[in-house]
């Protein structure tokens, strides 16, 4: 038992350590070898090859919140599904409960739906 | 000074020439072998750089992969005539792009301006007369093989860059076959 | 239908234009003074030439000829009009309103030729940058810029 | 980067209220504008509210150039006007010299100039279609449509040496005859051609999600299309029967069969559709034309070298692939021609940008921009 977590631990400080050296590695050679010549006019923002027509601090469309907040939403719950399938194979009774979350997230979809959440103009 | 002139310059100076070469032949090995083109594309060798780049030339094989945005590319394949109009952006998006970068000029009109030299009102004649050009393609408009030819020859001026600022290695740069003594590599250039 | 046809049929449709009728190399030109140039258009569009082609001008020197050329798929026919401009102060009515297609060809040609198109909905440049001076198709237009071609025929 | 907050213009969304808009350039050098047009696009979140339409990055100002140019020597500058279709762009030019100076093109010419410039059709809409379809994200489309490209490209080469800008067709005929065994090749062609657009009709329009992204997109009705000046497949794809090879028939044409394709709907999928499938009636024409081809002159006998036509002034157009180039000359009897105008068909057919893409979504722009195919050679001249 004692051997197997050594060797686990190892194995993943290994991956840890072998990752970081070669981002570390790419880093400095990036800083050692690539040429500087600042320049304001590099930073400029790109909009192909034309001053920025307007700042683009603007504040965003209600619309785009409300489709983040439905991604989340059903985005969590795909994944607690995907968590929960692999436990309840073969047992009726887990259906029953599964299906009855499912059930009551396809009304929220539903609702949604209806009102013209998904509707992308309005 | 950035740390990179620092190293290059005592690299330069000190006894240590062995490692500046080793490790100017490395950066500038990976440098040549992955030339990212901005393709600058505004008229008929555009046309010629879009069918350079698909199944028949196949340009990726030489690790050119085109980007429209200048953040992520090294050389600007300048296709097409450049027009007094277009000028400030051309400039612009050279401006933006990183360093190390270069330029190629594709097609005559970006050389002296080709066709359109004479009696021409809005026609920037040479791309060279605001951008620091360094492979020159001629044809109107060039085929497909002369782009790429145009890739590898700049691949061998790469070759001659070094981190420790102006100083340039000597390189053959002469196509195969040219006379022995003509080919005086640029020197290093102390 | 070919040009006598034409002449015919625009004889009977509107007397007004019927006059200034003629051929030119195979093809029918209605000469129009400018000031009458809107309602000859609006009648020629009531005609049937319901697609304006072209509009371009030629700088005759002491005369601006502006040119457009109507086409008419039910009568199958096509025609010129052409106006005479003084360089002096070009100044012709717009014929957006008649075809949208004049919206930008009006524009190419105020700036290539600096002829005005009044009641254009945004008459500016469309080809050089806003800030060029001059309009290089006018004959009389000279740039230090422009490298003449050696005349070797 | 100073927050200016009074800079901001306003502009009112669907609901009624006051938002602020980005202003936003999709500017020259930008891969979805074919070219150097540039876009100034008003947004309310990513749907357009107003863009306006910049031309005028590529004007070399060709027409001035033609002025100190002679009749023949202006002929390698309208191949720089179309240059995804300079066989046309030259056989326009070649037209209003020819109506110009009276000169009679033998028979074999005719047919000559028309089978080339047939395959300079389906070469440049398998460029319009390709890069069409690249901007919805369909880049193997792009390839298959370059490869059918690439095949006539390379029949080019054959037949007069350079790939892109030919300066093939002459005033009074062609530059040189068929040389041997072309036929031949140009038939395995048009033999093979059939199942790779087929392909493409399945592999691009059959697909759902290029159908979602261009179905509805652009509505264009017919009157506005015929109002605005729209020509070719951008105005047939709204049910304009409005073809110059059928209603206007000019060098051999009558003597051939095919049909006009009309599209129903006038969205992005009818306008890129129709331009596949005349593809298929320019095969068609091909092959008639190869068969009805007789020996004979390949250019008008006794032309003189300097071509001085009488003063007057000429007009004469084509059915390119973008719609009806016209070319009007005007002479003053010098071996100059005293003014040439190119009635350019991308130029107003680019017009409608401003009225197509108001009230779609920024990425939908991109799908209008692509559907009027324009070359900005010709936009710009």
């Amino acid at each position: 038992m004692q051997g197997a977590l050594t060797q686990g631990v190892l194995f993943v400080l290994g991956l840890v350590v072998a990752a970081t050296a070669f981002i570390l590695v790419v880093f400095l050679a990036n800083t050692l070898l690539s040429p500087r010549n600042p320049d304001p006019e590099k930073n400029t923002p790109f909009e192909c090859g034309m001053e920025q027509a307007s700042d683009a601090w603007v504040p965003p469309r209600m619309r785009f919140s409300t489709i983040a907040m439905l991604f989340v939403l059903f985005d969590a719950e795909a994944i607690l599904l995907f968590a929960v399938a692999s436990q309840l194979r073969g047992n009726a009774i887990a259906l029953l409960e599964v299906g009855g979350f499912v059930l009551f997230l396809a009304f929220g979809l539903g609702y949604a739906w209806r009102k013209g959440a998904l509707e992308w103009r309005s | 000074m950035a740390i990179v002139d620092k190293l290059g310059a005592a690299l330069d100076n000190g006894a240590a020439g062995a490692i500046l070469t080793s490790v100017d032949a490395l950066a500038d090995w990976s440098r040549g072998q992955s030339l990212w083109p901005m393709p600058m594309g505004t008229a008929c060798c555009a046309m010629e750089l879009i069918a350079a780049s698909f199944s028949k030339f196949d340009f990726d094989r030489l690790g050119t992969f085109p980007r429209p945005d200048p953040r992520h590319t090294d050389v600007m394949v300048l296709a097409g005539t450049i027009t007094e109009k277009m000028k400030p952006a051309v400039k612009r998006l050279y401006d933006q792009m990183p360093d190390p970068k270069w330029v190629v000029a594709m097609g005559n009109c970006t050389v002296p301006g080709g066709i359109f030299y004479y009696d021409t009102y809005s026609v920037v004649r040479g791309a060279d007369s605001f951008l620091p050009v360094d492979v020159y393609i001629s044809g109107c408009p060039p085929r497909p093989e002369a782009l790429q030819d145009g890739i590898l020859q700049l691949r061998e001026l790469v070759r001659t860059e070094s981190i420790s600022r102006g100083k340039r290695h000597a390189r053959n740069l002469l196509l195969p076959g040219a006379p022995a003594g003509a080919s005086d590599g640029g020197g290093d250039a102390e | 239908m070919n040009l006598d046809e034409l002449q015919h049929r625009l004889s009977e449709l509107s007397p007004v234009l019927a006059p200034f009728f003629s051929l030119e190399f195979g093809d029918a030109v209605v000469g129009v003074s400018s000031d009458k140039l809107l309602e000859t258009a609006r009648e020629l569009r009531e005609i049937g030439f319901d697609r304006l082609g072209m509009v371009t001008a030629v700088d005759r020197g002491e005369f601006l000829t502006l040119v457009y050329r109507l086409q008419s798929r039910s009568l199958s026919s096509a025609l010129f009009v052409k106006t005479k401009v003084s360089p002096a102060e070009p100044h012709v009515a717009s014929l957006f309103e008649v075809w949208p297609a004049a919206n930008w060809q009006e524009r190419e040609v105020f700036d290539l030729f600096g002829i005005v198109f009044d009641g254009h909905p945004d008459l500016r440049r469309i080809m050089l940058p806003d800030d060029f001076d001059g309009h290089p198709l006018r004959k009389d237009y000279d740039n230090p810029a422009m490298i003449r071609r050696p005349d070797y025929i | 980067m100073t927050l200016n907050i009074e800079s901001r213009t306003k502009t009112v969304s669907e609901t009624g209220l006051p938002v602020d808009e980005i202003v936003v350039n999709i500017g020259p050098s930008h891969p979805s504008t074919h070219g150097v047009g540039r876009v100034l696009v008003h947004l309310d979140g990513d749907i357009v509210v107003k863009a306006d339409m910049i031309v005028g990055y590529l004007h070399r100002g060709i027409e001035k150039m033609a002025e100190n140019r002679t009749y023949l020597q202006v002929c390698p500058l309208t191949d720089r006007l179309d240059y995804v279709g300079s066989m046309y762009a030259n056989w326009a030019y070649c037209r209003a010299v020819e109506r110009l100076a009276g000169i009679r093109v033998p028979e074999r010419a005719e047919y000559i100039r028309v089978i080339v410039c047939e395959l300079q059709r389906i070469a440049s809409h398998m460029m319009g279609i390709g890069s069409a379809a690249a901007d919805t994200g369909a880049t193997t489309m792009f390839i298959y449509a370059f490869d059918v490209r690439e095949r006539i490209i390379e029949l080019f080469e054959v037949l007069c040496g350079s790939r892109l800008t030919y300066n093939y067709v002459r005033p009074g005929g062609v530059s040189m005859d068929l040389p041997e065994g072309w036929t031949d090749d140009v038939l395995k062609f048009t033999s093979t051609v059939r199942r790779p657009l087929d392909e493409m009709d399945k592999l691009f329009f059959g697909n759902t999600i290029a159908r979602g992204r261009l179905k509805g997109v652009g509505v264009l009705s017919a009157e506005d299309a015929v109002a605005w000046g729209a020509s070719g497949p951008t105005a047939r794809g709204s049910g304009v029967n409005w073809d110059l090879r059928k209603h206007d028939p000019y060098s051999v044409y009558p003597r051939m069969e095919f049909d006009v394709v009309i599209g129903d709907n006038g969205d992005a999928y009818d306008r890129d559709r129709v331009r596949l499938l005349e593809c298929y009636e320019s095969v068609k024409i091909i092959d008639q034309a190869i068969s009805q081809m007789s020996g004979g002159a390949y250019k008008a006998d006794g032309l003189a070298r300097l071509i001085t036509p009488p003063p007057g002034d000429a007009y004469d157009h084509i059915e390119s692939a973008r719609g009806s180039l016209g070319v009007y000359l005007v002479s003053d009897g010098s071996p100059r021609p005293y003014r040439m105008k190119v009635r350019s068909p991308a130029f107003c057919n680019l017009a409608l940008v401003p009225k197509l893409a108001v009230g779609h979504t920024l990425a939908d722009l991109v799908v209008v921009l692509g559907s009027l195919d324009p070359v900005f050679g010709e936009v710009d001249r």
